[in-house]
């Protein structure tokens, strides 16, 4: 096994920032490299170099030996250096196949004609290799996120490289489209490719990764053979202390806060009937597409719903839009950061507080950056947020920062319900544990709060009760005694009915 | 089996109906007026007043397919008109003035599109400027240059063959309907079938997924820009054959011309989506609102007004017709 | 023949030589500045215009500063302004809006900036006059004849019978006035019913003329006359006749102002363009500039004096095109 | 503790710097203009031509606080020149040919104003028009009611009070000039400090997000064209005053201008970024840019070509001087 990709003394400055400091690191061909690190600890930065998205200050990269230049992603393309980006990169309003062929398409010489029944066989069989069918004539922009991050997965790999670069992929995925990915990553490390794979789900590490690296606030900490660590070690590596990981006591009271009856979305969603307790978290668990996201979207108002009520705290209330969400007393996390969650251009400060406004304004109705800032600096402090500049805008964050800059815009506005889809995206061990300590302090003040997540652990670990989803329905209502992996599973494939 | 099958063609029909229903409401906007103004108007819909209005078309038809391209990928071009007067100056100038062959002429005309374009296509997307910004100072400077050059009298006389190009017959059909004609098929085939015109959608829906995908994202960028201006170029050719002048006093009224067809005939200004068949439609409509307002004899003083209403009441109707089922986004 | 006699005493030629007024400052500290916001530097008679203006600089040793108005009237206010902040002597313009720029003018004379008219008069509330001096063209008589001429035509070509295609332009008032005389006169010659008139907004430009007179012909088939604001719009009228085969059997074409070009034109035997109204900007320049001059030199004039347009047909248009 | 003090005021400075470098290179291309053009003409730098230069820009200025406003939330309005037009010859046909007593027409001239604004709001958003279309419309109504209204003759001769508002003078200032420091000082402070003022910020930088952050966009992005409209309509009394008259031949230069001051300013047509600060800097150097012109004695011909040149060189000293270093896009 030679070595494939070899990076040398990378550094890297950003305004403020030394996003990177003399890091080296090398990938044989047919290893999984886990690299591994902190929110904002340089690796998305580190693979970024690598694919030529942004030039290094210092350093050189070499394949196979051969020194390389990667001026521009075209140039690592070329050199078969093959990426999926943290953050979604799709063109909504082309057709899945030609999204899926995007830069590698087949053309006849007459004009560079596009050869478009190759692309679609070959995105149809490339998605299905992957354990995906879906119709790859439909515009991209009608898939959920996880099918737009599977093609954009099944993408990268369909195209032969030398090296294959995954930047956090199962973030967006649910339970079985993880086990499919796996497969195909061992398939490509058996192919003899070079795989590089960030993320911060241990249990991936340790299924998955041969070697692993860590970086930390820029600088290389080591690297390490899978067999010589275990998960205590490795989490010691990448934080720097250890990580205290206590169960939940349910505290959840009798009285129900939140009531949805009979809730329809034509297409969607089918008679959704369910409740929500003072105190409780309750849990969505289900596949990518069952239609988590688009229940707690219908009751937030975010969505139009055929028919259905809500009721809050005992009385009927007519949620039309976020707007009357949020004047009852509802905030929603939504699933999507980059496109629903942020306003990219704006400061931290600025999105921390922009759902909260009401409450930054001084007696004049003016509002009171003094006030803003407070608060930001507060939820800076809160969720760790790195670099602690408030004033920096959003998309010079890291994808787990911005994360945590989007549930501390909700927090901030200080709901009586927090709808939370996917709560910790992205978010790296430490900081998980920090954001799960505050949803705990926030039932524990007497909010409520529902969590939808693909990550079972995470959803068994907080919910006081499960609901399972399939197809739109309500399957499954699970306590938490009851609930386990392989319960909700089943439920969720359809092996089990109520 | 014939289940699939079945839900194949469905789908087909499906996606024929995604794909064109961006303009749908434009059809039928256009199809209201025609109705409309043949009822109001009994020569409206003789053979000489419909050639007619397709040779007017024509002219602001061939500009548009580059301020297409242009918005497409996310820009603008607010030079089109200009270019496309300037150069009809350039020529008249040449071969009128200074007895400069013909063919070498045109060439020069069409070298004011290239530099055009260039100059904007390298500004705005290496520099990365506002392509508003950018395309105004060419603008400005185009239409001064066409100043400079005229002094503001027309330079008029060209050869027979060249005016032919503008106002020549081949067979029953002007020759401007033929060349636009052939100009909008073949376009609208490459835009679709090429790779050059789906890195352009790309480009227009999320530029840094295309350069993500290793899409030479800069260099198509230009090339949009130079083909905006080339393609303005051969339409202020036309005018000139069609007004036998090279004249400083055109290029006003394009630049809204195009932009309405445009955005009446589904393209998004923001990039990305659209399609030129919609585009050449949106040209007609343009161009059967300004005949059909002479042929009902409206005052000129109204005419202004009931332009602006009946724009209105299209794209109304066009939103209408096309709203797609209230998803998320 | 000219159109009419002025009726000052003098004639502009008389008075423009009368004066070779020394350029010289009224106080002597320099040469006087004149400025020059051109009504709209779209159009070839106002290009003219200016050039004649520079030319009499150069002979009689002024300074002059000209900016195109573009047919705005506030930006000609803007221009007038600047003018004044720059320590012009005198200004000379056609207003945009005669009742709009009477304030700047009253500005202009109190700050000792010496404002003469072109084209057209601007009184205050009271009617009294702001500027120092005008110098007056008739377009609505002018006009009229202009429609005597055109209806004699119809009467020998036509059988009496006028259905003119109007390429109007009703922006500015000088074009509706001469739009107005024209049909009066064609009127008051053939009588109303044998007059028809289609209206349309030519722009003043070749490509809209085209575009505007080729929908009129499809919606009137029996149009046998063309009248154009000035001379670009009516040569795109020409153009969309000709290129649906008309010729000077089935039409003829008269305009307002002129250009070499369609002075070529009218000479030329087959064309149907045979007729136009010709105001020299020479002699409008002249005119001007002398009054401005003698206005800066504190001499006496004349408020107002008319510059007559010239009619050009085939007769008289040899007799222009030396000038 | 001291070195934290010291990374504090080295922070503040840094913000400050943040805030203010969208629009730096601006301010070194107006120094640039100013230095150049009084080395060029004595005249420029005296006190009567700077305040005549502020009294010109005063109108652009104060049509541009609306346009502003539409472009920061993401849409754009090229009606705002005919509103403005449209206003003074509404209010000039009430009080000088109907005798409508002064405050009771002006009111109804600011509902041209608002009226504008409420369909344009209305159109674009509720119905999810394009905003270029749908203000197109609006423009050519107004244009053509101008026509209709005027019939092509000014209305002239207000009552001294009222031409006051344009000509006037308070001290050595002149009161445009006086109004527009006042709107632009309050909407400064206002599109900052109220809540309003940011939401604005957040539909141009991310409607979706703003939407589900419980931010009523629908009604701020009406309210906010209902603002264009009114500050157009402003301008529009302005320039009746100042001309005296109610005139249809005013208001096409406005658009390219407004436009070009926002961008200029550092405004992005994309919507979410910019400042009133830095469009007032670009109405100045719009202003400048004019009155140079005209101060240098440029052949008029010449005028428009190389007021296109400063414009690109302007734009690209400004990039240049922006530009945050070269990271992607
Ligand atoms: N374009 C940029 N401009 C300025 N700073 C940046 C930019 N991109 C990233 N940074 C900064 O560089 C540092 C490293 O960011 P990077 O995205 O590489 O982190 P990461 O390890 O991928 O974190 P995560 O696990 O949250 O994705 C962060 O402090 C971030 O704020
Ligand atoms: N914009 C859209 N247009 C049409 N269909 C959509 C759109 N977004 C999602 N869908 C469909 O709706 C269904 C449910 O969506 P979604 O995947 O968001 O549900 P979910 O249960 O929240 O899944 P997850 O959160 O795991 O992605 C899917 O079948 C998806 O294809
Ligand atoms: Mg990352
Ligand atoms: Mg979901």
């Amino acid at each position: 096994m030679g070595t494939i990709l070899s990076v040398k003394n990378i550094s890297k400055s950003f305004p403020g920032v030394k996003a990177l400091d003399d890091v080296s690191l090398d990938v044989k061909s047919g290893e999984i490299h886990a690299l591994l690190g902190e929110n904002g600890a340089g690796k998305s930065t580190f693979i970024k170099i690598v694919s030529g998205v942004f030039r290094a200050d210092e350093g050189e990269i070499f394949i196979e030996d051969r020194k390389i230049d990667v001026k521009s992603p075209a140039d690592a393309v070329e050199a078969g250096i093959s990426v999926v980006h943290q953050e979604l990169n799709i063109v909504p309003w082309l057709d899945v196949a030609t999204n899926f062929m995007l830069g590698q398409e087949r053309t006849k010489k007459f004009l560079n004609v596009i050869d478009k029944k190759y692309s679609i066989q070959k995105a149809q069989e490339s998605l299905k290799r992957l354990g995906f069918d879906i119709d790859v004539t439909k515009k991209m922009q009608m898939l959920s996120f996880a099918e737009q991050q599977m093609v954009e997965i099944a993408k990268v790999i369909s195209t032969n490289p030398k090296v294959v670069i995954l930047d956090e992929p199962t973030a967006a995925l649910a339970q079985q489209e993880r086990t499919n990915l796996y497969q195909v990553v061992n398939a490509l490390k058996k192919q003899g490719v070079g795989i590089i794979y960030i993320t911060h789900i241990f249990e991936e590490v340790f299924s998955l990764a041969d070697r692993v690296s860590v970086l930390r606030d820029g600088q290389y900490i080591g690297t390490a053979d899978r067999e010589n660590l275990d998960e205590k070690a490795l989490i010691k590596m990448v934080v720097g202390r250890e990580v205290k990981s206590e169960p939940r006591k349910s505290i959840a009271t009798d009285e129900v806060i939140l009531e949805v009856k009979g809730l329809n979305v034509e297409g969607k969603l089918h008679d959704i009937n369910f409740n929500l307790k003072r105190g409780e978290i309750l849990g969505f668990a289900g596949l990518a597409g069952a239609g988590r996201s688009e229940i707690i979207r219908a009751v937030f108002g975010a969505d139009r719903k055929d028919s259905g009520e809500v009721w809050i705290e005992g009385r009927q209330v007519e949620i039309n839009s976020p707007y009357d969400a949020y004047q009852a007393g509802v905030a929603l996390v939504p699933e999507e950061r980059k496109s629903e969650g942020l306003m990219m251009e704006m400061t931290m400060e600025y999105n921390n507080t922009c759902a909260s406004l009401s409450k930054m304004t001084n007696k004049a109705g003016m509002i009171s950056y003094k006030k803003v800032r407070k608060r930001a600096r507060e939820a800076v402090k809160k969720f760790e947020i790195s670099p602690p500049d408030v004033l920096r805008k959003a998309k010079l964050f890291s994808g787990g920062n911005q994360q945590k800059i989007v549930v501390s815009k909700c927090v901030n506005a200080d709901p009586k319900i927090l709808l939370i889809d996917e709560p910790t995206r992205g978010v790296d061990v430490g900081a998980k544990e920090e954001i799960h300590a505050i949803l705990d302090g926030m039932v524990k003040e007497g909010k409520s709060i529902i969590v939808v997540s693909s990550e079972l652990l995470e959803v068994l670990k907080l919910s006081d009760r499960v609901l399972v989803v399939r197809d739109g329905r309500i399957v499954a209502e699970l306590t938490k005694e009851e609930a386990g992996q392989e319960v909700i599973m089943q439920y969720a494939m359809g092996g089990k009915q109520l | 089996m014939s289940k699939e099958s079945q839900s194949k063609t469905l789908n087909s029909i499906k996606n024929w109906y995604a794909t064109s229903k961006q303009e749908a409401g434009l059809y039928i906007a256009l199809v209201v007026l025609i109705v409309f103004l043949s009822i109001a108007s009994p020569a409206f819909l003789n053979a000489d007043n419909i050639l007619n209005i397709i040779r007017q078309v024509s002219i602001v038809g061939i500009i548009a397919i580059g301020g297409f391209m242009v918005i497409l990928t996310g820009g603008m071009d607010i030079s089109v008109g200009y270019v496309a007067a300037l150069t009809g100056i350039v020529v008249a100038k040449l071969t009128i003035d200074m007895d400069v062959p013909m063919p070498l002429s045109i060439t020069a005309g069409m070298c004011v599109g290239l530099l055009a374009g260039l100059l904007n296509g390298t500004l705005s997307t290496y520099l990365n400027l506002p392509s508003f910004i950018v395309t105004l100072g060419t603008m400005q400077i185009c239409q001064g240059a066409g100043y400079v050059i005229t002094q503001a009298t027309p330079i008029s006389n060209f050869p027979e063959s060249f005016v032919a190009l503008g106002r020549g017959y081949w067979g029953p059909v002007p020759i401007p309907v033929i060349i636009l004609a052939g100009l909008y098929i073949f376009m609208s085939l490459f835009m679709k079938y090429s790779k050059f015109g789906t890195y352009c959608y790309a480009l227009g829906g999320n530029k840094e997924s295309a350069r993500l995908s290793g899409i030479r994202v800069n260099r198509i960028q230009v090339l949009v820009y130079i083909l905006g201006g080339l393609f303005s170029s051969l339409g202020g050719l036309i005018v000139a054959a069609r007004t036998n002048a090279g004249s400083a006093q055109v290029g006003s009224t394009y630049l809204f011309d195009v932009f309405t067809a445009c955005v009446l005939g589904g393209t998004a200004l923001s990039g990305g989506i659209g399609r030129l068949p919609g585009v050449v439609v949106g040209c007609i409509f343009v161009g059967i609102l300004n005949n059909g307002l002479v042929q009902l004899n409206v005052d000129s003083f109204y005419q202004m007004m009931v332009q602006g209403i009946v724009l209105v009441i299209a794209v109304v109707l066009q939103s209408l017709m096309t709203r797609e089922k209230r998803i998320k986004k | 023949t000219p159109a009419e006699t002025p009726q000052d005493s003098k004639t502009p030629e008389e008075s423009a030589q009368e004066s070779v007024a020394s350029a010289e400052d009224a106080n002597g500290d320099g040469t006087v500045k004149i400025g020059v916001p051109v009504f709209n530097l779209g159009h070839t008679y106002w290009v003219s215009w200016v050039d004649e203006i520079e030319k009499l600089a150069e002979e009689k040793g002024f300074e002059v500063i000209s900016a195109d108005s573009k047919f705005d009237a506030a930006k000609q206010v803007s221009l007038m302004e600047d003018m004044i902040a720059q320590g012009c002597d005198a200004i000379i313009l056609c207003p945009v809006d005669p009742g709009g720029v009477g304030v700047v003018i009253k500005e202009a004379e109190a700050a000792g900036v010496r404002v003469i008219l072109s084209d057209l008069d601007v009184v205050d509330g009271d009617g009294n006059h702001v500027a120092s001096g005008l110098v007056g063209i008739e377009t609505y008589e002018t006009g009229k004849l202009e429609g005597k001429w055109a209806a004699d035509y119809a009467k020998e070509h036509f059988d009496g019978r006028a259905n003119v295609a109007v390429l109007s332009y009703p922006a500015e008032q000088p074009c509706l006035d001469a739009e107005n005389g024209f049909l009066e006169g064609l009127k008051a010659e053939l009588g109303e019913e044998n007059v028809k008139a289609v209206i349309m907004n030519g722009q003043a430009e070749t490509e809209k003329g085209m575009t505007v007179t080729e929908n009129i012909l499809s919606a009137n088939d029996d149009i046998n006359m063309l009248w154009g604001a000035n001379v670009e719009c009516t040569l795109g009228g020409v153009a969309a006749m000709e290129s649906r085969g008309m010729t000077q059997e089935d039409a003829v074409a008269c305009a307002f102002y002129t250009n070499p070009d369609v002075m070529d034109l009218i000479q030329a035997d087959e064309s149907m363009f045979k007729v136009t109204m010709h105001l020299p900007p020479r002699v409008m320049a002249d005119t001007a500039v002398d009054m401005a001059l003698k206005a800066v030199n504190g001499e006496e004039f004349e408020y107002e004096i008319k510059v007559p347009f010239e009619l050009c047909d085939k007769t008289t248009v040899e007799g222009l095109m030396e000038e």
